[in-house]
C-alpha cells in the first residue's frame, strides 16, 4: 500500500499550486464589495459579477479545450442558452433560478448531445469549424425569434428570484450568488480533472489511437465531457442574464466563442485556474484600458501577442515562473 | 432614490454611446462629432460646467447596457445621449429610463417607446424610424409606381423598414429581399432586379453596406431603375460612393443645404472642424445638446426637480438645422419630411439636397397609442 | 573531417551529455554503442543543431559548427537518417526522396577509383525496389520498414560525404538489414565517412574502424574493432551482448 | 484462448495487404509472422486488434466471431496489441501510461469523483508491469523523455497491463537493447502456455527462440507455416526474408 | 426564371473565385505551412486600403495597384520578421491568441491613419462597363476580370503546390520542420518567403474588390470566417479543395438565397416559407459546412491524420 501509492513528485505540488491560487483569487473576490462600497464605487461590484460569470463560462470550456483537446469555436451558443433560459421563462412567469438553471442546463445538454455526437467525427481545426459551425446556427435561431426581439434582444423586467425572494435584485447579492456557482463548478471540474474520468479524458488528448488499444471508446468520454461543458457553460449564461438584466443573440455571436477561447489560452491552457485568471485578465485590461484611452484594443491586442510570444503558457506560465524564481 | 446624486452638485454630467469602432464606426463618429460641436460653441451647456464621458457601444447591445448602467450608477450622469442603433437603444432605455436619467436619443427611434411602451424620461431628437421609409413609400406612390423591388437587411429595423414603406405605398411589390446584415457583395440581390425590371427599387441599408449596394448598382448596368432609399445614401456614405450615387433618391428629416440661418452656422462650423459634411447623425446629435442646453438654461441649472426638467425639455425651445421641431405626446419629434437628392456640392463635396417636401410637420403613427401626458 | 569534443547537453534541467568526445576521418566508419537512454541519440541532435549543447565543441573540416542551425550542418555534408524513421507523413514516397535532394557540391576523395558517388533516384530505387514499388504511397501508408529504407535513401539523396546513421536497421528484414551493410561497406569504398549508432555490434564490427562506448552521457572506452574483439569485457559491462 | 482468422483479405486501392490469409492460433501458443518488409504483418495486426476493417473474411476469438466488434470491445474480451511504431501517451507520466491500461479493465472509467492518482490498486498493477519491463525506476518521468528504447519498452508494459489473454505483438524487439531484450525474451518465455501470442520481430534470434510456430508472410500470403526448425530450412523463406546472413546476425 | 439563373450562376463562380482568392493565401499559410493566421483578414483589408490609398495619391487604379504589391510584400515580411516566426513552432491555439491581437492592433491602426469612413477606389476605366448578356442582362467587366484573375491564381498555386520542390519543402516542413532543416533546408527563409507570398495574395485580393466593395475597418473580420469555412470544406492544405470549397460555398450562397425560398413555397404555405426561408438563408453556408464535414470529416480533399 505504501509503496503503491507513490506521488508523482514533480506534478503534484503544481496542482495543488492551481488549487491555492484559484483558492487566493476567490478570496480576492470575496473581499471586493466591502472594498468597493468603502472606495465609493459599488458599481464595480456589477462589473465582477460580469467578469465572474464569463470566468465560468472560460473555465467550462477550458474543461474540454484544456483536458480534451477540443477546441470549440461555439460555446457561446451554450451562454446564449442559460440568457434566453432566463428571459424566455420569464415571459411565462417562472422566475425562480433554479428552475432557469434546470431548464438551460437540460437544453444545453441536449444542443451539446447532438451536435458533439456529429463534431466528434472530426478533429482539430474541423472541429472547430463545424462547431463554429453549430454555434452559427444557434445564433441564428435565436435572432430569427421575433417574439424575444430577435436580432435586438430583449430587457429583463426583473431579475430572477432565489427562493421565492427577490435577493438577486440587490447587485451584492447577486455578486455573491455569482461568486459561490463559480466556485462549485470549480471544485467540480478540478475534482473531475483529478477523477478516472478525467484521466481518461487527458488521455485520449494525448493519444486517442493508444487509448483506443487499450480499450477505451474516445467517443464516449468526449461527448461526456463536451456536454457536461455546455451545461456549466449555460449556468454563466444564467449569471450574464442576470447581471446585464438584458438577453440578445450578440451572446452568441462567434465573436463571444472567441472570447472564451482566447481567455482559456491567455490563462494557460489545461489549468483550470488558468482559465478564470485569463477570463478575469481579459476583462479587467479590456475595462482599465478602456478608461485610458480610445485605442484600447491596440494595447490590448498588444498585450495579447507579447504574452504568447514571452509566456508559451499563458498567465499560469507567468506566475508559475515568478513562483520558482522566487523561492 | 428618484434623484440621481449628482443633480445636487453644479456639474453637469453627459454621457453619449455610440457606435465608434467597427463597420459602422463612420456613423457614430458624426454624432458624436456633432454632439462636441455644439457643446463647443455653446460652452458651458446650460450655463453649468459641463463634463462628457463617451463611450464606444461596439455596437454590442449586451455591452451597452452595461455601458449605460455604469453611466447612471456609476458616473452618476444627468443625460445619457445616443446611440445610433435602434437595438442597442432597445438595450440601454431601461437600465437609464428607471434610474430617472434622461435619455435622448439621436438617431435610433423604435416603435415600441412611441407606442405604448413611451417614456416620459426618453426623448428623440431624430424621428419615429418608420418616417423615412414613409416618406419614399408616399413619393413612391406619387410617382405611381405599381411594382416596387423591396430590399432590406434581415433584422429587425430592416423589416420595419419595409412596413413603413408598404405603410404608405399601396401599389404591386415585385419582390422582397432580405439581405443578411453585413452583407457586402449584393450581386445575386442585383441579378434579380435585372431579372424582374421592376418600377423601382427600395432599399435600407445602412453604412458600409449601402457603400457597396450604390456601386455595384451602376457597375451592374441597372442605372436606369430609380434608386429610392433611407439611411443608404447621405454624408456618412457619399464621401466612398461619390459619383456612383449622384442622383440618387433618399427620404430624411433634413438635408445640409437647407436655407436657414441656424442650418447655415451648423453646416459651416461642421465642415470648417471635421473638413466633412455633416449628415442627419451630426444635425440630430448636435440638436441634443442645443436641446439639453436650452432646457438646463431654463431651469438656472437645477436639475433636482424631474418633472420640471422633462417640462423644459419638452418645450424644445431651440433653433433646429431643420426649421420647425417640436416634441409629440410621446416625446419624439413633430416635423416635416422631404425628398433629398444626392447632389455633388459647389465646394466639391458631396452631400443630399432637398428636392421636395412630402410631409408637413409629420407625427408618427404609434404615438395615439401612448398614454403619457 | 567530423569533430565532436567536450560536449555537453541537456533537455531542460535534465542534463543528458557530460562532455562527449569524438570524431569520424574522412572515409572512416565510426560506431557509437551503448545501452538504451545513455545519450546516443542526445549527441546525434547535438551535432546536428536540433540540440543547443551546453558546452563544447562541434566542427566540421574545421569549420565551428556548435549550435548552428541544422541546415547549416547539413550543407556542411553530413545527412542524416534519425531515429524513428521521421518520414514526411503528407509527401508521396517519390516527393520524400526528392525534396531535400542536392547534388552534393563536392567531389569524393576516391570517387575516381570507385564508382562516381552520385546518388539519384534510379540509384536508390536500385538500393530498395520496394521503394520504386510504392513510389506513390504517402509516407505514412508505408510499412515500417519501408519507412526506415525511405529515410535511408533521403538521407542518401542529400548526398553526403558524412552519414548518421541512428538505428537506421531497426524493423527491416534479416534480408534488407544485410543489403544495408554491403551498402554501407560499399559507401565506405567510395569513400563516404560514417558515423553508426545500431545494436548489431558483430555486424558493425566487419567493417568499422573504430568504436566509441558512451555510457550515462560519457565516453567510458574508444578503440578500433581489433581491440574491441580482443577485449570481450567492453561488450558484457557496456552493452550487455 | 484461441485466435482463428479465416479467408482475411485487405485491399489498399489495387495492393493486396491482406491475401485470403487463414491462420489458426491455438491457446497458449506463441506463432511467430515473420516477412519482408511490407508484406502486410502490421496491416494483419491491425484486422484483429479491429483498428482496420477488412475487406472480407473473419476473425474469431474463442469460437465467437468478432470481426465486425470495435478496438475498444476487443481488449475487454482480452485482445491487446502493442504497437511498431511507438503509441504511447507523452504527456503522462511512465506510471500514469500504464495506471490507464489497468484501469481499463478494472471497474467502470465514469467516476468523476474520487482521485484516480490515489487509488492504490491501480498503481500497485500499473507498477508491477513497469518492473517487469524494467523501467519502474523511471515511473515518474514523462513519456515524452523517455530515449527510444525506453519508450519501446513502456510500449510493452502498456500492452502487458491491460491483461490480456491475447497478445498482439508488433515488433516489441525494435530498438530495445541487449541485455533488455534477452529480459524480454525470458519474460515471454515465462507467460508461454498462460496467454495466447501472435509475434511479428524481425529479430530472428528471438523467434526462434520463443515461437511454437512460425508462419511466413510475402505479399499478403502466407507462403509456408511450420514449425521453427522446419520454417528456418525452407529455402522460399530464405530466399524472399532469411537471406544467408541470419545465422551471424546477432 | 432561366434569365436569373443564369445571372446567379456567373455571380457564384464570380464570388467563388473571389473567395478563393482570398483562402489561397490563408490555404499556403494554414493549410500547407500549418499555421493559423487570423490576421489573414487583415492582410485583405489592408491591401484595400493600400490601394485606396496610392490610387487616390496617383489619380489611377493601375498605379494604385503597382504600388500596392511591394508595400503588400513590405507588410508581409514584416509581420513574418516580428511576430510568424516565432509562431511556427507553437501551438495552433498559441497561433490563434497572437494573430488575434495581431488583428485587434491591426484595425485600431487602420483606423487611426484612415480613419472610420469607407473609403472608395474608382474602377479602372477600361474595365468599367459591361458587357451584355441575353436579354435585357448584362454583367460588369470588371467582376469578369477577376474571374480571370482568380482563375489565373488557381492554376498557379496548384502547380507550385503540387508540383515544384517549394511545395513539396512545405508541406514536410509543415509536419517536421526539424526534419527538413537537417537534411540542408533553410526552412526559415522559406516559410518566410511562403509567408510573405500568402500575404501579397490576400493583399490582392483585398486591392482587386476595393472597385466594388467600400473599404472599411470590418472589411478583413467578416470575410475571415468564411475563408475559412471555404477551406475546411476542401480539405486543409488542398489548393484544389479551396477552390472547389470556394465555388461551392458562393453558388449554395447565391442560388439558395434566391432559389431556397421558391423551393420552401411547394412544401410550405407562402407565409411560413418566407419565414424559413430567411431563418435558414444565413445559415446555408454552415449547414453545407456541417453537412460536409459529417459525410467527409476531413473535408472534399483532405487527408485524415
Ligand atoms: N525530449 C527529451 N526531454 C527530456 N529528456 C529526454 C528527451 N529525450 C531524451 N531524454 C532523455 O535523455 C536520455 C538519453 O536519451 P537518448 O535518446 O540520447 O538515448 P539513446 O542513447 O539514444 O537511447 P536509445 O538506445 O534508447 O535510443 C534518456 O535518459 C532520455 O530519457
Ligand atoms: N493506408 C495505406 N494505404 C496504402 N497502402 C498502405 C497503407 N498502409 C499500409 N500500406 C501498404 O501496405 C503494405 C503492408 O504494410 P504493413 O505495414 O502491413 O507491412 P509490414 O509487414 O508490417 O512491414 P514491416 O515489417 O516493414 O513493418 C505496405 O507495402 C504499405 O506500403
Ligand atoms: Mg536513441
Ligand atoms: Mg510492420
Amino acid at each position: 500500500m505504501a509503496e503503491a501509492a507513490i506521488p508523482a513528485p514533480a506534478r503534484r505540488p503544481v496542482l495543488a499550486g492551481r488549487v491555492k491560487a484559484a483558492l487566493v483569487l476567490f478570496g480576492l473576490f470575496a473581499a471586493l464589495p466591502p472594498v468597493a462600497a468603502a472606495a465609493g464605487d459599488p458599481f464595480l461590484v456589477l462589473i465582477a459579477t460580469r467578469i465572474l460569470a464569463y470566468a465560468i463560462a472560460a473555465m467550462a470550456l477550458d474543461l474540454i479545450l484544456g483536458f480534451g483537446a477540443m477546441v470549440s469555436f461555439g460555446h457561446a451558443a451554450y451562454l446564449g442558452f442559460g440568457a434566453y433560459a432566463v428571459a424566455i421563462l420569464a415571459s411565462f412567469g417562472i422566475t425562480d433560478i433554479f428552475v432557469q438553471i434546470a431548464c438551460a442546463a437540460g437544453v444545453s445538454a441536449l444542443f451539446a448531445l447532438v451536435t458533439g455526437a456529429i463534431s466528434l467525427r472530426t478533429r482539430g481545426v474541423y472541429f472547430i469549424m463545424i462547431t463554429l459551425a453549430f454555434g452559427q446556427m444557434a445564433f441564428f435561431f435565436f435572432i430569427s425569434l421575433s417574439a424575444y426581439g430577435g436580432d435586438d434582444g430583449v430587457g429583463l423586467r426583473s431579475r430572477s428570484t432565489l427562493f421565492g425572494t427577490d435577493l438577486l435584485e440587490n447587485d451584492v447579492t447577486l455578486f455573491y450568488v455569482t461568486l459561490a456557482v463559480l466556485a462549485a463548478l470549480f471544485l467540480a471540474c478540478h475534482r473531475i480533472v483529478g477523477s478516472r474520468f478525467g484521466r481518461v479524458l487527458t488521455g485520449i488528448r494525448e493519444n486517442p489511437v493508444r487509448m483506443e488499444a487499450i480499450g477505451f471508446t474516445p467517443f464516449r468520454y468526449q461527448l461526456t465531457a463536451f456536454v457536461i461543458s455546455g451545461m456549466m457553460t449555460s449556468v454563466a449564461g444564467v449569471m450574464l442574464a442576470n447581471q446585464a438584466e438584458f438577453v440578445s443573440p450578440a451572446f452568441m455571436s462567434w465573436h463571444r466563442s472567441g472570447e472564451l477561447i482566447v481567455m482559456v489560452v491567455l490563462g494557460g491552457i489545461g489549468t483550470l485556474a488558468g482559465a478564470i485568471g485569463g477570463a478575469v485578465a481579459a476583462l479587467v485590461l479590456e475595462e482599465a484600458l478602456g478608461m485610458m484611452t480610445e485605442h484600447w484594443p491596440f494595447w490590448f491586442g498588444l498585450f495579447l501577442v507579447l504574452m504568447v510570444l514571452f509566456s508559451p503558457r499563458g498567465i499560469t506560465g507567468f506566475v508559475e515562473k515568478l513562483g520558482r524564481r522566487r523561492p | 432614490q428618484d434623484v440621481p446624486a449628482s443633480a445636487e452638485d453644479d456639474v453637469l454630467k453627459i454621457g453619449l454611446i455610440y457606435t465608434l469602432s467597427g463597420p459602422a464606426a463612420a456613423l457614430g463618429e458624426q454624432a458624436r462629432n456633432g454632439f462636441m460641436l455644439a457643446a463647443e460653441s455653446i460652452g458651458e451647456i446650460g450655463g453649468m460646467e459641463t463634463e462628457i464621458v463617451v463611450i464606444d457601444d461596439e455596437q454590442r447591445p449586451d455591452k451597452a447596457a452595461d455601458d449605460a448602467r455604469e453611466l447612471v450608477q456609476r458616473e452618476n450622469v444627468d443625460f445619457v445621449v445616443g446611440p445610433i442603433f435602434s437595438n442597442i437603444l432597445v438595450a440601454i432605455h431601461q437600465p437609464v429610463t428607471e434610474t430617472g436619467t434622461i435619455l435622448i436619443s439621436t438617431n435610433a427611434g423604435t416603435s415600441n417607446f412611441a407606442g405604448a411602451e413611451c417614456n416620459p424620461n426618453f426623448f428623440v431628437t431624430s424621428y419615429q424610424n418608420d418616417q423615412n421609409h414613409e416618406v419614399m413609400g408616399a413619393y413612391a406612390e406619387q410617382q405611381g409606381y405599381q411594382n416596387v423591388f423591396l430590399m432590406a437587411p434581415n433584422y429587425q429595423a430592416g423589416k420595419d423598414s419595409l412596413a413603413g414603406f408598404k405603410h404608405s405605398y399601396t401599389g404591386g411589390v415585385a419582390g422582397e429581399v432580405f439581405t443578411e446584415l453585413g452583407q457586402l457583395d449584393f450581386s445575386s440581390e442585383l441579378a434579380q432586379i435585372a431579372a424582374f425590371q421592376p418600377d423601382a427599387l427600395f432599399t435600407f441599408m445602412p453604412g458600409g453596406m449601402g457603400v457597396n449596394l450604390v456601386k455595384q448598382y451602376a457597375q451592374a448596368g441597372l442605372s436606369g431603375i430609380p434608386f429610392l432609399s433611407a439611411f443608404t445614401v447621405d454624408e456618412t456614405t457619399l464621401p466612398a460612393t461619390q459619383d456612383a450615387a449622384v442622383g440618387l433618391l433618399g427620404g430624411a428629416n433634413w438635408a445640409p443645404d437647407m436655407d436657414n440661418a441656424a442650418n447655415e452656422a451648423f453646416v459651416s462650423a461642421y465642415m470648417e472642424k471635421y473638413g466633412a459634411v455633416p449628415g442627419t447623425y451630426a444635425m440630430q446629435a448636435y440638436d441634443a445638446a442645443q436641446l439639453i442646453d436650452s432646457a438646463v438654461r431654463k431651469l438656472g441649472g437645477d436639475l433636482a426637480d424631474r418633472d420640471a426638467l422633462r417640462a423644459a425639455i419638452k418645450e424644445a425651445d431651440f433653433d433646429s438645422p431643420r426649421g420647425d421641431f417640436s416634441f409629440g405626446v410621446n416625446n419624439y419629434p413633430v416635423q416635416d419630411f422631404y425628398i433629398v437628392e444626392a447632389v455633388k456640392r459647389d465646394d466639391g463635396f458631396y452631400g443630399t439636397s432637398v428636392r421636395e417636401k412630402i410631409f408637413d410637420d409629420y407625427v408618427d403613427t404609434y404615438a395615439d397609442a401612448c398614454t403619457m401626458q | 573531417m567530423l569533430r565532436v569534443e567536450g560536449l555537453e547537453a541537456a533537455y531542460g534541467e535534465s542534463r543528458i551529455l557530460f562532455g562527449v568526445d569524438l570524431a569520424v576521418d574522412a572515409g572512416e566508419v565510426v560506431t557509437l554503442l551503448g545501452r538504451n537512454g545513455m545519450g546516443k541519440t542526445t549527441t546525434v541532435r547535438s551535432i546536428f543543431g536540433m540540440l543547443r549543447p551546453r558546452a563544447g565543441r562541434v566542427s566540421v573540416d574545421g569549420t565551428d559548427l556548435t549550435g548552428a542551425e541544422p541546415h547549416r550542418v547539413a550543407l556542411a555534408g553530413l545527412g542524416l537518417v534519425p531515429e524513428g524513421r521521421q518520414i514526411f507523413p503528407t509527401l508521396s514516397v517519390e516527393e520524400n526522396l526528392r525534396a531535400t535532394a542536392r547534388p552534393g557540391k563536392w567531389t569524393l576523395p576516391r570517387s575516381a577509383t570507385a564508382r562516381p558517388g552520385k546518388w539519384t533516384l534510379p540509384r536508390i530505387y536500385g538500393l530498395f525496389p520496394r521503394l520504386e514499388e510504392r513510389r506513390r504511397n504517402m509516407g505514412n501508408q508505408l510499412s515500417g520498414g519501408e519507412q526506415q529504407m525511405l529515410a535511408i535513401g533521403r538521407a542518401l539523396m542529400t548526398n553526403p560525404r558524412l552519414v548518421v546513421l541512428d538505428e537506421a536497421t531497426e524493423g527491416l528484414a534479416p534480408l534488407i538489414r544485410a543489403d544495408i551493410w554491403a551498402c554501407l561497406e560499399r559507401l565506405k569504398s567510395e569513400g563516404e565517412a560514417i558515423l553508426v549508432i545500431d545494436k548489431n555490434v558483430d555486424a558493425l564490427c566487419r567493417f568499422a574502424d573504430r568504436h566509441v562506448v558512451i555510457e550515462k552521457g560519457r565516453v567510458v572506452w574508444t578503440g578500433t574493432t581489433p581491440e574491441i574483439l580482443a577485449t570481450p569485457e567492453v561488450k558484457d559491462r557496456f552493452l550487455h551482448v | 484462448m484461441k485466435l482463428e482468422i479465416a479467408h482475411l483479405s485487405k485491399s489498399f486501392g489495387a495492393l493486396k495487404v491482406t491475401d485470403d490469409v487463414s491462420l489458426a492460433v491455438a491457446p497458449g501458443e506463441i506463432h511467430a509472422i515473420i516477412g519482408p518488409n511490407g508484406a502486410g504483418k502490421t496491416t494483419l495486426i491491425a484486422q484483429l486488434s479491429g483498428q482496420l476493417a477488412p475487406d472480407a473474411g473473419r476473425v474469431i476469438l474463442d469460437g465467437q466471431d468478432i470481426t465486425g466488434r470495435s478496438m475498444a470491445e476487443r481488449v475487454h474480451m482480452g485482445l491487446a496489441r502493442s504497437f511498431q511504431i511507438t503509441q504511447v501517451l507523452p504527456g503522462f507520466t511512465v506510471l500514469e501510461n500504464v495506471a490507464l491500461a489497468v484501469q481499463a479493465r478494472r471497474g467502470s472509467s465514469f467516476r468523476f469523483f474520487a482521485r484516480v492518482a490515489e487509488e492504490a490498486a491501480l498503481n500497485r498493477a500499473a507498477l508491477d508491469a513497469l518492473a517487469e519491463a524494467g523501467l519502474d525506476d523511471r515511473a515518474h518521468v514523462v513519456a515524452r523523455a523517455l530515449s527510444h528504447g525506453e519508450h519501446r519498452r513502456l510500449e510493452l508494459a502498456i500492452a502487458l497491463a491491460t491483461g490480456p489473454r491475447v497478445l498482439l505483438l508488433d515488433e516489441p524487439l525494435a530498438g530495445v537493447g541487449g541485455e533488455e531484450a534477452d529480459a524480454f525474451v525470458a519474460r515471454l518465455k515465462a507467460l508461454k502456455g498462460r496467454l495466447t501470442m501472435v509475434l511479428i520481430e524481425h529479430d530472428m534470434e528471438a523467434v526462434f527462440a520463443l515461437a511454437d510456430r512460425v508462419s511466413v508472410l510475402v505479399y499478403g500470403q502466407v507462403i509456408a507455416t511450420g514449425a521453427p526448425d522446419a520454417v528456418r530450412s525452407d529455402p522460399q523463406v530464405r530466399a524472399a526474408y532469411l537471406g544467408e546472413e541470419e545465422e551471424s546476425a546477432a | 426564371m432561366t434569365n436569373l439563373f443564369v445571372l446567379q450562376l456567373l455571380n457564384g463562380l464570380q464570388l467563388g473565385v473571389l473567395l478563393f482568392l482570398i483562402a489561397a493565401g490563408l490555404t499556403l499559410v494554414f493549410g500547407i505551412m500549418d499555421v493559423i493566421n487570423l490576421a489573414h483578414g487583415v492582410l485583405y483589408m489592408v491591401g484595400a486600403y493600400l490601394i485606396a490609398t496610392f490610387a487616390a495619391a496617383t489619380g489611377s487604379f493601375w498605379w494604385g495597384l503597382l504600388l500596392m504589391l511591394p508595400a503588400a510584400v513590405a507588410v508581409g515580411l514584416a509581420l513574418e520578421w516580428v511576430v510568424m516566426r516565432r509562431l511556427y513552432a507553437r501551438s495552433h491555439l498559441d497561433q490563434v491568441l497572437a494573430t488575434f491581437g495581431l488583428v485587434m492592433m491591426a484595425n485600431e491602426v487602420v483606423k487611426i491613419v484612415w480613419g472610420v469612413s469607407p473609403l472608395s477606389v474608382p474602377l479602372p476605366g477600361i474595365l468599367s462597363g459591361s458587357v451584355p448578356l441575353m436579354g435585357p442582362l448584362q454583367y460588369p467587366v470588371y467582376r469578369i476580370a477577376i474571374i480571370v484573375a482568380g482563375l489565373a491564381v488557381a492554376l498557379g498555386l496548384f502547380l507550385m503546390v503540387n508540383y515544384t520542390r517549394i511545395g513539396m519543402l512545405l508541406r514536410a516542413g509543415a509536419t517536421n520542420r526539424d526534419m527538413v532543416s537537417a537534411l540542408g533546408v533553410d526552412i526559415g527563409r522559406l516559410f518566410a518567403v511562403v509567408f510573405t507570398l500568402g500575404a501579397v495574395l490576400a493583399c490582392l485580393a483585398g486591392a482587386l474588390v476595393a472597385p466594388i466593395l467600400s473599404v472599411d475597418t470590418g472589411m478583413g473580420e467578416s470575410v475571415l470566417i468564411l475563408t475559412f469555412v471555404v477551406v475546411v470544406i476542401g480539405g486543409i492544405g488542398s489548393i484544389k479543395g479551396a477552390f472547389l470549397g470556394a465555388i461551392l460555398v458562393a453558388v449554395v450562397d447565391t442560388l439558395g438565397g434566391v432559389f431556397g425560398p421558391i423551393l420552401l413555397r411547394q412544401v410550405l404555405d407562402p407565409a411560413a416559407a418566407g419565414q424559413a426561408g430567411r431563418t435558414l438563408a444565413p445559415m446555408l453556408v454552415y449547414i453545407l459546412m456541417a453537412v460536409i464535414l459529417f459525410a467527409r470529416p476531413a473535408g472534399l480533399f483532405g487527408r485524415r491524420g
